[in-house]
């Protein structure tokens, strides 16, 4: 199991591109095709989104992307020191109800093929786990 | 990103380039919501859109709303792969008017 | 990814022999050794036991158990509608610091590979995956 | 899982058998510390106990901890293989005096 990257930045939305950046080539050299790739840079964006908005609100904080390069799968570890999250708390919305906003989780959900919260080191903060399998792997959640 | 407004007849074109994200949308946001309170039919031209996510769609999305309040016409032209994707994946490619570009819009009109 | 498994019972001390016979015949199938089954029959009991007393703290409600046979793991989703946990409210104790208490947390990883909250379907309760690898395919979180 | 206690010279042996969960452990803890709460020195035989989990460690932990308040010996004798790993993981192992068996420690004393 090997960590190909890791970036820290403030919990911030000029940090975002970063992070996209990183996570556009990881998923390259893994080897996913352009959509999905494309895919994967939205999906861990949102997840950062969520954590600047939601986990911090507005605090200050570090945002850390891990991205590890299983045999079978490409995930990224996304670390906030925000308050703990339970994974119930994702409200994703029914996308019939149009309204601004409320899209995030539903982008992550569908483009994952796993969503988890793993424990942290010393029980502070959280863990977020979002892992995609090579074709033929996927495991829908 | 950057986001720029032209008129075409009486229409509001806001022209939105680049990456779209939670750091640039609230500027086009600002823009799309200000030319419908102005009175004006608006189209947002996302041709030269690289990436677009949650907040950018959302800023569309209180546009398009903003709009029907105002029975004002609203509509997306010459939307990106890119930012159609995003839209596919949010199903509201069926929920906003979609046009080839700014012409296709006013002919139909 | 087979669910081998299933199993309900009421979040009681008294049906956690129920659960712990579920795991030691599904882990017993999958080929793991005597030691090994052993521990993870543990390790389930005692996330159940935290569902029972952390999780519901003494009001009623459903325990599922499913067993998800991987090819290279087998896994253990626990289930309840107790209200959201966050990972991070786990707190295992410092085992130097002697008191009766706070072991569970502590057996559940050092005994899995792997232990994650997973989405559920509706966005109430909690969904925990413990999953254990193979011989040889053990990676450690 | 059976609990029962027998008296060995002015010892309290306290055998506890079968399968000690979250469900029975609180009948084992009961008696443990109704030995120690009568002043007796006090041993857990637990070479009959195919299964314990942290409830039970944890009533094996307060009667080690009431024992060293009131100044009682307190001590585990027969440790079945079941019951020794759990207290392996537990860092225990190095904690509680364990002894082969009840003769074992009253020999020792
Ligand atoms: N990291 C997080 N921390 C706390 N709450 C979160 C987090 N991620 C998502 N949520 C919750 O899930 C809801 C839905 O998120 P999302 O679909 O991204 O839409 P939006 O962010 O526009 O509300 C959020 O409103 C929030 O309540
Ligand atoms: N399912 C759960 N729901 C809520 N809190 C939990 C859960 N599991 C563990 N915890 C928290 O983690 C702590 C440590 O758990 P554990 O190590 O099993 O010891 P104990 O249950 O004896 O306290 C608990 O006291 C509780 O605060």
């Amino acid at each position: 199991m090997a960590v190909e990257q890791r970036l820290e930045v403030p919990a911030q939305p000029e940090h975002l591109h970063e992070i996209r950046e990183v996570v556009q080539r990881a998923a390259e050299a893994y080897g996913f095709d352009k959509d999905c790739v494309r895919d994967l840079v939205l999906a861990v964006n949102e997840a950062c989104m969520n954590v600047i908005q939601h986990g911090y609100a507005g605090r200050n904080g570090p945002i850390r992307l891990e991205v590890v390069s299983q045999p079978d799968a490409i995930e990224f570890r996304i670390r906030d020191e925000a308050a703990p999250v339970a994974m119930s708390a994702w409200k994703a919305r029914d996308l019939n109800d149009i309204r601004p906003g409320g899209l995030g989780v539903h982008f992550i959900r569908e483009i994952m093929d796993e969503v988890c919260y793993l424990p942290t080191p010393d029980n502070t903060g959280n863990l977020l786990s979002l892992k995609k399998y090579q074709i033929g792997q996927g495991m829908d959640v | 990103m950057t986001a720029e407004v032209k008129m075409e007849q009486d229409y509001a074109v806001v022209c939105l380039s680049g990456e779209i994200d939670l750091h640039s949308s609230p500027q086009g946001r600002k823009l799309i919501l200000a030319c419908l309170h102005d009175g004006r039919p608006t189209l947002v031209d996302l041709s030269a859109v690289s990436y677009i996510d949650s907040s950018g769609v959302a800023s569309l999305v209180e546009g398009f709303q903003l709009a029907r309040e105002r029975k004002l016409d609203f509509a997306l032209v010459g939307v990106s792969a890119a930012a159609l994707n995003v839209l596919k994946l949010a199903r509201l490619d069926k929920v906003f008017p979609i046009y080839a570009n700014v012409q296709a819009r006013l002919a139909a009109v």
